[in-house]
C-alpha cells in the first residue's frame, strides 16, 4: 500500500508531464516512468508473471520501437504547444474532465464489493495459473494473436521495407559514373573539399576558404546549410580583424 | 487493501490519456497516449482480477499487452511513411479530406 | 375464367418487357422500337377487354391470379396476386385504352425526335408500373407501381433533358411526390404493426375491429399520399410545372391516368374511411379546396398546357371530393375519373396537335383563329371543351352533375363551392377556346399552321368521341350497379334540393362563365406580348377592362385580383415551402459538414464528447 | 500448496469440424505469407489470388456443412453449439454472419485481384516504402512490382470479421477486434494514385481506431469489473442477479457500444468514414463498407441481445437517439456532397442508421414471439441486401476514369448516361436500391427492419426512418439526374474495360440487389433458419 501512495502520484504527474512536454522524447520517458510503475503495481496485486511481461514487453519493447521511431523523426525536434484549433483545446479539457468525472463515479461504487484476493487462484504459483486458464478458456484467442503479430510484421514490411529493384553499384560503377559526370558535366570527380579553415573548435559547421578567401559552398553538408547552423565566415572574418585591431591598439598604446 | 485506489488511478490515467489524444498534435505522442489509454484498461483488468479472485483479469492484461506489441509496430510503421511524405509528424497537416 | 385469370400478369408482362427491349435493346431497335411500344398497350388493352367480358359474364366475382409469394416471414405474408375487380378492371381499360390511343398519337408527335425510341420505352415502363398499381390486392404491391410510376413520371419530364427547366420541373416533381410516398410507407407500416397485414382483404378485415383513432391516422396518412400523387393542395405545385415533359407525357401522365392515382386509392381503401369521419371530411376539404384552387389558376395561365393542368388538379378535385363523400360519391368520382380520362387526354392531345402547328410555341397569346388552318382539331377540341364544361348531354355533363348533386346532398357549402367551380371551369375553357380558335391572328412570324398527320388526328376523334359519348356509362345507373361490390351501396340520401333544380343551376352557372368570358374577350384585343414582360401585359389588360366600367366594378376586378393572388400563393406560397424545405434541408446540410474538419483531433474529440453523453445518457435513463 | 504434478492439465478439446471455415480463412492468409516469403515475384500475384479464392469458396462449403449438421440448442429454438471451450459460438446467426462474409469476402477480392484497370497492375501502390513522385516509385510501376501482400492482409481481416460477431467472450471479442482492425488499417494506405491521401485515410482510420478500441477495452474492464467474468453468458446473468445495475456496468457497457459503434459508423462515432472511405483504394472501400459494417453490427447485436439483453430497457433510449442521429446525419449531410465515394460513405452511415433502427425495434417487444419476424433475422438480412449493392456500386466508382485514375468528383460524372448507358444504368439501380425503390433489395431490406422496429414498438424511430429516407432519395436521385439528364462536362470520364473480375462483380451485386428485390423469400428463409443467438 505504501508503494502505491508513494507510485500513484508520481504515475500521475508523469502521465500529465507526458501530454504537456513539448519533447517527444521526454514524453516517451515519461510513460516509460509510468509503465514501470504500474508493473510495481502489478507485483502489488498478486500478478507477478504480469509483473515480468509489462516490463520486458512495454518498457523493453514497444517503447524502445517508440524512441527508436523518435530518432527517425529527429530526437531533439520540439513541438509548438500553441493550439491551432479554435476552441479545440478548452473543449478537450472540458470533456476530458466530464469523462474523467464520469469514470470515476462509475468505479467508486466498487467498494461495496468483497474483495476475494487471488490466494486461491494463485494456489499453484500465478504463471501456472495463468497458463493454465490461458491454455484452456483462451486458447483460441491465443492462437489468434498469431494473426495479429504475423500482419504486424507483414504490415511494416510493407510499409517500410524499400526492395532493391536494380542492383547495387559497385565501386567500379561509381568510379566510372564520376569520370563521366566529369568528363560530361565537368563536375568535380575528387573529394569535396574539408570544412574547418576557421575552426577554433572541431566544427564541421565552418565552410572551408577557397585560395581567393572566399567560403566554399561545397565543404558544408547540405543539411547544415538547410538548418541554417553554418557559421558566418564573413562575420568571423570582421570579428578577428577586430580583435587583431584592438590588440594592434593596445600594442601601439604600450608603445607609446 | 482496497481496490479503490487503484481504479480511481486507473480512470486518471485513462482519462489523462483522452487528454493527450485530443490536445497533443505530434502523432507518435497521440499514440502513447493511446498506449496510456491501454496500459490504464490494464490497471483495472488487475485490479479486477484480485476483486474477484480469478485469474481472467490478468490474461486479459496479457493479451492487452500481446495487441498493443503488434498496434504499436503498425501504427508506427503507418506514422513513418506519412512521416517520409510529408515530413511531418504532425497529426493536422493531414487534412485533405475534408467536409 | 381459369384461362383469362392466369393472362392477367400478360397484361403488366407485356408493357414491362417492352419496356425492357426497348430500353436495354440500345440502338438497334431505334427502326422499329415506336411499333413495338405501340403495339405493347394495344395487347394487354385486348387481354383486359377479355378479362372484362370474363367478368361480366362471370357474375362479377372478381378474376384473381397468385403469382408469387413476395415475402413470407412467420405469419406475416406478403403474396403477390394480382386482383381484377370492378374497379380495377376499369382504372384497366382506361389505362390500356387511353394509353394505346396516346401512344399512337406518339409516333407522329415524336417523329422528329432522335430519342424517340426510348420515349417510347418509358412510356411502357409507366403503362406496366401504373397498371401494377391497379392490379395489385396488396398495399406493398401497391407500393411498387406507386413508385414505379413516380420514377416512370419523372423520367418523362425530364425527357427533354437539354432543357433546364424540364430538369427542375423533374426534380421538383420526384421531391413533392417522396413527401407524399413518406406519408403512403407509413401507412403501410402502421397497417402492418396493427393488422399483420398489407392485403386489402386483410385490412378490411382488421379495419373491422380497429380503434377510431387507428382508422383516423390511417386515413389521413393515406390521403397524404393520395394528394402527392394527384396534385391535391397542399402538394399540388409539382403539376404546373410537369408540363414541361412532352405533351403525350401530359395527356397521359398527369390527365388520364398516373394523377388519378390518388382518387383510386381513397376508393379502394374506403373500408379505411368508412371508419373516420374526421378523415372523409378532410378528403372532402382536401378536394373543394384543390377544386377552387386550380380553376382559378386555370384562368391566369396563357401557357396552354398549363392552363390545362390547373383544369386538370380541378377536376381531380371534384373526383376527390365525390369520393370523400362515402359510398354515395365513390362511384361518381370513378365515373367523372373515366369521362374526365377521355376528354382531358383529348384536349391535351389538342395542345400538342395545336403546338405542333404553332413551332412547338405555347403561348396562347401567339395564338388566334386556329378554326380554320387546324379544322379537325379544332372540331375534336370543341368537344372536350364541351365535354369538360358540362354541355348537357356530353359526358362531362353527366359526371359533373351527379357529384355536385351529390355534395348538395352532403352539405351545402360543399355544394355551393363545387358550382362555383362549374362556372369557373367554363370560364376559363372558354376563354382558352377564345384564345386558341376563335379571335383574330396573333401569330408570330415563320409560323405557318397545318394539320396535324393523320396518326395524330386519328386518336384525337376516337378520344373526342369518348368525350361525347362517355355519359352513356350512366345509362340504367350501369356505373353504379358495377361498382356496387367494391365500393358498397348507396345509402339513399334526403336530397335537399331536387336534381332537376341542381342541374338547372349547374347550367345557368356554366353560361354565366361562357358568357363572362365573352364578354371580356369578345373584342379580340388579346395582347400577343410575350409573357416575360408582365407589366405591359397588365396594363393591356387594364385597358381592355376600362372599356367596360360596368364588367370592371362588378367582378372583373376583385376577380383578377383573387386570380392573381392565387396565382402569388402559389408560386410563392407553397411552391416556397417546398423550396424553402429543399434549401433548408440543404442549408443544414452544408453547415454540418463543416463539422467534418478534416483535422483527426476534430474526430477524436466529437467521439469523446459522443461517449461522455452516450454514458451519461445511460446513467440518466437509469435514474430516471 | 499441491504440487503441479497432481492437479494434471487437461488439455482443451477443440472441435476442428466446426471451426474448419475459420481455420481455412486464418490457413489461407499464412499461406499467403508464405507464398509472399517464398515463391517467385511474378508468381506471387497468380497464386495468392487463386488462393484467396479457392479458399474462400472451402471455407464457403465448410460453412455449409457445419451448417448443416448443426446441432439443435435450447430444443430445437436456435442451433448451433460452443467451441474452443466456450470462446466461440458457432450458431446460426454466426454461421449466416460468416456465409455473407465468405461471399462478399469473394467478391472483394475479385476487386481487389482486377488488373486491367492500371496497365496491368493492381490498384495497390507498388513500393508503398518508395516516396510518392519519386524514381523509385516511377521504377517500381515500370517493372511491374506490387503489393501481392494484400491478399494475405485481406484474409486475416476476414478472418478477424468472422471471429467478431461468433465471439462467445469479451476477450476474444476484442482480440478479433484487433485482428479484423490492423489489416485494414495497413490496407487503407496502400492505394497506387493519390497515395497523400490514401496514407492521410490510414492514419486517421489508425488513431481513431486506435482511440475507439482503448475505448472498447476500458468498457470491457469495467463490465469485467461488474460481472467477474467475460463469458456473454455469465454477464448476463450477473445483470439478471443485480436488478439494480450498477453505474460501473453501464459505464463499461456505454464505452463497449462506442467502440462497436465506431466500426458500424454511427454518429456521432461515424466522422472517420467518410474520409477513410475517400482516401483508401476503391476495391478495400468496398470490403470495409460491406464486409466490416457486417461483422461490427453482427458483434453488436451478440452482446447487446446476449450479454446485456437483461439490461435492454436501460439502453434502448439511447440507442433510439443514436439511430436516428446517425440516420439524420447520414442523410442530411450527403445531401451537399460532391464526390460519389464520400457519398456513398455518407449513405452507408445512414444505413448503419437504418440497421440500428432494426436493432432497436425488437427487444422491447421482450417476447419476440414466432409471429413476426425478429430484428436480428431482419437486420441479417438488411445486411445481405446492403452488401450486395454496396460492393457493386462501388466496383463501379473503379471504372470511372480520367488521365489521374479513378474520377470521383461528381461534375466529372456529368453526362455518364450517354458515355456508358450500361454502366450508369447499374450504377443507378444500385443507388435506387440504396434509395429503397421498390424491387429492388433496398426496398424488402429496409422493409423488414421497418416492419421490425414497428412491431417492437419503436414506431417513432420509423417515423424519421421513413422521412430520412425520403431525404436519402434525394441525392441518389441528383446522382441520376446528373448521369443521364446533364451535359458531360469538357471531354468527360472515360469509362474504363475491366476484366472478367471486376465484371463478375459487378453482375454479381447487380444480379442479387435485383433478386433480393424480386424473390427475397430463400434469403429470408435462411436468415429465418439462423434462428437466434446461443449462449
Amino acid at each position: 500500500m505504501i508503494a502505491f501512495w508513494i507510485l500513484a502520484p508520481l504515475m500521475v504527474v508523469c502521465a500529465l508531464g507526458m501530454v504537456v512536454s513539448r519533447k517527444a522524447v521526454h514524453s516517451a520517458l515519461m510513460l516509460a516512468v509510468v509503465m514501470v510503475s504500474l508493473a510495481i503495481l502489478y507485483a502489488a496485486q498478486d500478478a507477478p508473471f504480469l509483473f515480468a511481461v509489462q516490463i520486458i514487453v512495454y518498457t523493453g519493447a514497444v517503447l524502445m520501437l517508440f524512441l527508436f521511431v523518435l530518432m527517425l523523426v529527429g530526437v531533439d525536434a520540439s513541438d509548438s504547444l500553441v493550439e491551432t484549433l479554435r476552441g479545440q483545446r478548452l473543449l478537450a479539457i472540458a470533456v476530458g474532465l466530464l469523462f474523467a468525472i464520469v469514470l470515476v463515479a462509475g468505479l467508486a461504487q466498487v467498494t461495496v464489493g468483497a474483495v476475494v484476493g487471488l490466494d486461491e487462484a494463485n494456489i499453484d504459483g500465478n504463471v501456472p495459473g495463468v497458463a493454465r486458464l490461458l491454455f484452456s478458456n483462451y486458447v483460441f484467442a491465443f492462437e489468434v494473436t498469431s494473426a495479429l503479430l504475423i500482419t504486424a510484421a507483414v504490415g511494416a514490411m510493407v510499409l517500410a521495407h524499400r526492395e532493391r529493384l536494380s542492383a547495387k553499384p559497385t565501386q567500379r560503377d561509381m568510379a566510372l559514373q564520376r569520370m563521366r559526370d566529369y568528363a560530361d558535366r565537368g563536375v568535380h570527380p575528387g573529394p569535396l573539399p574539408g570544412p574547418g579553415t576557421f575552426a577554433r573548435h572541431n566544427s564541421v559547421d565552418t565552410p572551408a576558404l577557397l585560395p581567393d578567401g572566399t567560403p566554399s559552398e561545397l565543404s558544408i553538408s547540405r543539411v547544415m546549410r538547410a538548418r541554417g547552423t553554418v557559421r558566418d565566415v564573413e562575420a568571423d572574418r570582421a570579428a578577428i580583424a577586430r580583435v587583431d585591431d584592438e590588440t594592434n591598439v593596445l600594442r601601439g598604446g604600450g608603445d607609446r | 487493501m482496497s481496490p479503490t485506489p487503484f481504479l480511481v488511478l486507473s480512470a486518471l490515467l485513462f482519462s489523462i490519456g483522452t487528454l493527450g489524444v485530443l490536445v497533443r498534435r505530434n502523432a507518435i505522442v497521440v499514440f502513447m497516449c493511446v498506449e496510456l489509454m491501454l496500459n490504464a484498461s490494464n490497471l483495472a483488468f488487475v485490479t479486477f482480477a484480485r476483486q474477484h479472485g480469478n485469474l481472467d483479469g490478468q490474461i486479459a492484461a496479457f493479451f492487452v499487452m500481446v495487441v498493443a506489441a503488434a498496434e504499436v509496430v503498425v501504427g508506427l510503421a503507418i506514422i513513418m511513411t506519412i512521416f517520409r511524405t510529408r515530413r511531418s509528424a504532425s497529426v493536422d497537416d493531414a487534412s485533405l479530406l475534408k467536409y | 375464367m381459369d384461362s383469362i385469370s392466369s393472362l392477367l400478369a400478360l397484361i403488366i408482362a407485356i408493357p414491362a418487357a417492352s419496356a425492357a427491349v426497348l430500353l436495354v435493346g440500345g440502338r438497334w431497335t431505334d427502326r422499329w422500337g415506336h411499333v413495338l411500344g405501340t403495339l405493347a398497350p394495344i395487347a394487354s388493352f385486348v387481354i383486359a377487354v377479355l378479362a372484362f367480358l370474363d367478368l361480366q359474364a362471370g357474375g362479377g366475382e372478381p378474376l384473381q391470379q397468385h403469382l408469387f409469394t413476395w415475402i413470407d416471414v412467420n405469419s406475416f405474408q406478403v403474396d403477390f396476386d394480382l386482383l381484377f375487380d370492378q374497379l380495377s378492371a376499369l382504372f384497366v381499360l382506361l389505362i390500356t385504352g387511353v394509353g394505346s390511343l396516346i401512344h399512337v398519337y406518339s409516333i407522329g408527335y415524336m417523329a422528329a425526335d432522335p430519342r424517340r425510341r426510348r420515349f417510347f420505352g418509358y412510356l411502357n415502363l409507366f403503362v406496366a408500373a401504373m397498371l401494377t398499381l391497379v392490379l395489385a390486392d396488396d398495399y406493398l404491391a401497391v407500393f411498387l407501381g406507386w413508385e414505379g410510376v413516380g420514377l416512370a413520371s419523372y423520367l418523362l419530364i425530364g425527357f427533354w433533358q437539354y432543357k433546364d427547366s424540364a430538369a427542375v420541373a423533374a426534380k421538383k416533381a420526384f421531391v413533392v411526390n417522396r413527401v407524399g410516398d413518406v406519408g403512403m410507407a407509413l401507412a403501410i407500416m402502421l397497417m402492418f404493426a396493427s393488422f399483420g397485414s398489407t392485403s386489402f382483404a386483410g385490412v378490411a378485415e382488421g379495419m373491422e375491429s380497429a380503434s377510431a383513432a387507428l382508422a383516423t391516422a390511417l386515413g389521413l396518412l393515406l390521403l397524404l399520399g393520395a394528394a402527392g400523387k394527384s396534385a391535391q393542395v397542399p402538394l399540388q405545385s409539382w403539376l404546373l410545372d410537369a408540363m414541361e415533359g412532352p405533351t403525350p407525357v401530359s395527356a397521359l401522365i398527369h390527365a388520364a391516368t398516373m394523377v388519378t392515382a390518388g382518387v383510386y386509392l381513397v376508393t379502394r381503401s374506403h373500408f379505411v374511411y368508412a371508419e373516420t369521419e374526421v378523415a372523409q371530411t378532410a378528403v372532402v376539404i382536401v378536394g373543394l379546396v384543390t377544386l377552387l384552387w386550380g380553376a382559378v389558376i386555370g384562368c391566369a395561365k396563357d401557357d396552354i398546357k398549363k392552363a390545362l393542368a390547373g383544369s386538370t388538379m380541378s377536376q381531380i378535385g371534384y373526383m376527390m371530393l365525390a369520393a370523400g363523400i362515402g359510398p354515395a360519391g365513390y362511384a361518381f368520382a370513378i365515373f367523372h375519373l373515366l369521362t374526365h380520362g377521355f376528354f382531358k387526354a383529348n384536349l391535351f392531345l389538342g395542345a400538342g396537335s395545336v403546338m405542333h402547328a404553332m413551332n412547338d410555341d405555347v403561348n396562347m397569346r401567339r395564338y388566334g383563329a386556329l378554326r380554320a388552318a387546324l379544322p379537325i382539331t379544332f372540331i375534336t377540341f370543341a368537344c372536350g371543351y364541351l365535354a369538360i364544361i358540362g354541355f348537357p348531354g356530353l359526358a362531362g355533363f353527366w359526371s359533373k352533375d351527379r357529384i355536385i348533386e351529390a355534395a348538395f346532398n352532403e352539405n351545402v357549402y360543399i355544394g355551393v363551392g363545387a358550382l362555383i367551380g362549374a362556372g369557373i371551369t367554363a370560364f376559363y375553357m372558354t376563354r382558352l377556346m377564345i384564345m386558341t380558335f376563335l379571335s383574330e391572328k396573333r401569330w408570330q412570324r415563320d409560323v405557318h399552321p397545318h394539320e396535324s398527320p393523320l396518326v395524330m388526328t386519328a386518336p384525337l376523334v376516337v378520344l373526342a368521341a369518348g368525350s361525347v359519348v362517355g355519359g352513356a356509362l350512366l345509362l340504367n345507373n350501369w356505373i353504379v350497379e358495377w361498382l356496387e361490390p367494391v365500393v358498397g351501396v348507396e345509402e339513399h340520401h334526403e336530397a335537399l334540393l331536387s336534381p332537376l333544380l341542381i342541374t338547372l343551376l349547374v347550367l345557368a352557372m356554366v353560361a354565366a362563365g361562357i358568357v363572362v368570358a365573352f364578354l371580356i374577350y369578345r373584342r379580340d384585343k388579346i395582347s400577343p406580348e410575350a409573357p416575360t414582360r408582365v407589366s405591359l401585359l397588365t396594363r393591356a389588360a387594364r385597358a381592355d377592362l376600362y372599356g367596360d366600367a360596368v364588367n370592371e366594378a362588378a367582378f372583373m376586378r376583385p376577380g383578377q385580383q383573387l386570380t392573381r393572388s392565387l396565382v402569388q400563393v402559389d408560386n410563392r406560397g407553397v411552391d416556397g415551402a417546398v423550396n424553402g424545405l429543399a434549401a433548408l434541408v440543404g442549408g443544414t446540410s452544408g453547415r454540418v459538414r463543416r463539422w467534418q474538419t478534416g483535422f483527426v483531433r476534430t474526430y477524436a474529440l466529437s467521439m469523446l464528447a459522443g461517449s461522455a453523453l452516450l454514458v451519461l445518457g445511460l446513467l440518466a435513463v437509469r435514474l430516471a | 500448496m499441491i504440487p503441479l504434478a497432481d492437479r494434471a492439465f487437461d488439455a482443451p478439446h477443440l472441435n476442428y469440424g466446426r471451426l474448419s471455415p475459420l481455420l481455412i480463412v486464418f490457413g489461407v492468409a499464412l499461406a499467403g505469407v508464405l507464398v509472399e516469403a517464398f515463391a517467385p515475384r511474378r508468381l506471387r500475384y497468380a497464386i495468392n489470388t487463386v488462393l484467396s479464392l479457392v479458399g474462400l469458396l472451402a471455407a464457403l462449403i465448410a460453412v455449409v456443412l457445419v451448417a448443416g449438421d448443426a446441432p439443435s440448442h435450447h430444443g430445437g429454438v436456435s442451433l448451433g453449439s460452443l467451441e474452443a471451450v466456450g470462446a466461440i459460438a458457432v450458431d446460426g446467426p454466426a454461421l449466416f454472419l460468416w456465409g455473407i462474409l465468405l461471399v462478399f469476402g469473394l467478391l472483394s477480392v475479385l476487386l481487389f485481384a482486377e488488373r486491367h484497370l492500371e496497365g496491368g497492375l493492381t490498384a495497390f501502390a507498388g513500393q508503398a516504402a518508395a516516396l510518392p513522385g519519386t524514381d523509385a516509385e516511377r521504377e517500381a510501376a515500370s517493372r511491374g512490382v506490387e503489393h501481392t501482400e494484400v491478399f494475405p492482409l485481406m484474409m486475416f481481416a476476414l478472418g478477424g470479421m468472422m471471429l467478431f460477431p461468433a465471439a462467445n467472450d469479451l476477450l476474444t471479442m476484442f482480440v478479433a477486434l484487433e485482428v479484423l482492425s490492423l489489416p485494414l488499417y495497413l490496407l487503407c494506405g496502400l492505394a497506387r494514385r493519390r497515395r497523400l491521401i490514401s496514407q492521410e485515410a490510414a492514419m486517421k482510420y489508425f488513431l481513431l481506431g486506435a482511440f475507439s478500441s482503448a475505448l472498447f477495452l476500458y468498457g470491457i474492464a469495467l463490465v469485467y469489473g461488474f460481472a467477474g467474468s467475460f463469458q456473454l453468458a455469465a454477464i448476463d446473468t450477473a445483470i439478471s442477479a443485480r436488478a439494480g445495475a450498477t453505474s460501473m456496468l453501464l459505464v463499461g457497457m456505454g464505452l463497449m457500444a462506442v467502440g462497436l459503434l465506431f466500426k458500424v459508423g454511427a454518429a456521432p462515432f461515424h466522422a472517420w468514414t467518410p474520409d477513410v472511405y475517400q482516401g483508401a483504394p476503391t476495391a478495400v472501400t468496398a470490403f470495409m463498407a460491406a464486409c466490416t459494417k457486417i461483422a461490427a453490427f453482427g458483434a453488436l447485436l451478440r452482446v447487446f441481445y446476449v450479454a446485456f439483453g437483461a439490461a435492454n430497457w436501460e439502453w434502448l433510449p439511447v440507442m433510439w437517439v443514436i439511430a436516428a442521429l446517425t440516420m439524420a446525419v447520414g442523410s442530411v449531410i450527403a445531401i451537399t456532397q460532391t464526390d460519389v465515394k464520400r457519398m456513398l460513405a455518407y449513405s452507408s452511415i445512414a444505413h448503419a442508421g437504418f440497421v440500428i433502427t432494426g436493432f432497436v425495434g425488437v427487444q422491447s417487444a421482450a417476447e419476440v414471439g414466432d409471429t413476426q419476424v425478429t430484428s436480428l433475422q431482419a437486420v441479417l438480412f438488411y445486411l445481405v441486401t446492403y452488401g450486395f449493392a454496396t460492393i457493386g456500386a462501388f466496383a463501379v466508382v473503379t471504372l470511372v476514369r480520367d488521365a489521374g485514375g479513378e474520377t470521383t468528383h461528381l461534375s466529372r460524372w456529368a453526362g455518364l448516361g450517354k458515355e456508358a448507358p450500361v454502366l450508369a444504368g447499374v450504377f443507378a439501380f444500385f443507388l435506387l436500391a440504396f434509395a429503397g425503390i421498390p424491387l429492388t433489395s433496398g426496398f424488402t431490406g429496409k422493409w423488414m427492419v421497418f416492419a421490425a422496429a414497428w412491431a417492437g414498438g419503436a414506431w417513432p424511430l420509423v417515423v424519421v426512418a421513413v422521412l430520412m429516407s425520403a431525404v436519402a432519395a434525394f441525392f441518389y436521385v441528383r446522382v441520376i439526374v446528373l448521369m443521364f439528364f446533364s451535359d458531360p462536362v469538357g471531354d468527360g470520364p472515360t469509362v474504363a474495360v475491366p476484366s472478367i473480375l471486376t465484371t463478375a462483380a459487378i453482375t454479381v451485386g447487380a444480379t442479387m440487389t435485383l433478386v433480393l428485390g424480386v424473390v427475397p423469400q430463400p434469403v429470408l428463409d435462411l436468415a429465418r433458419q439462423a434462428g437466434q443467438f446461443i449462449r
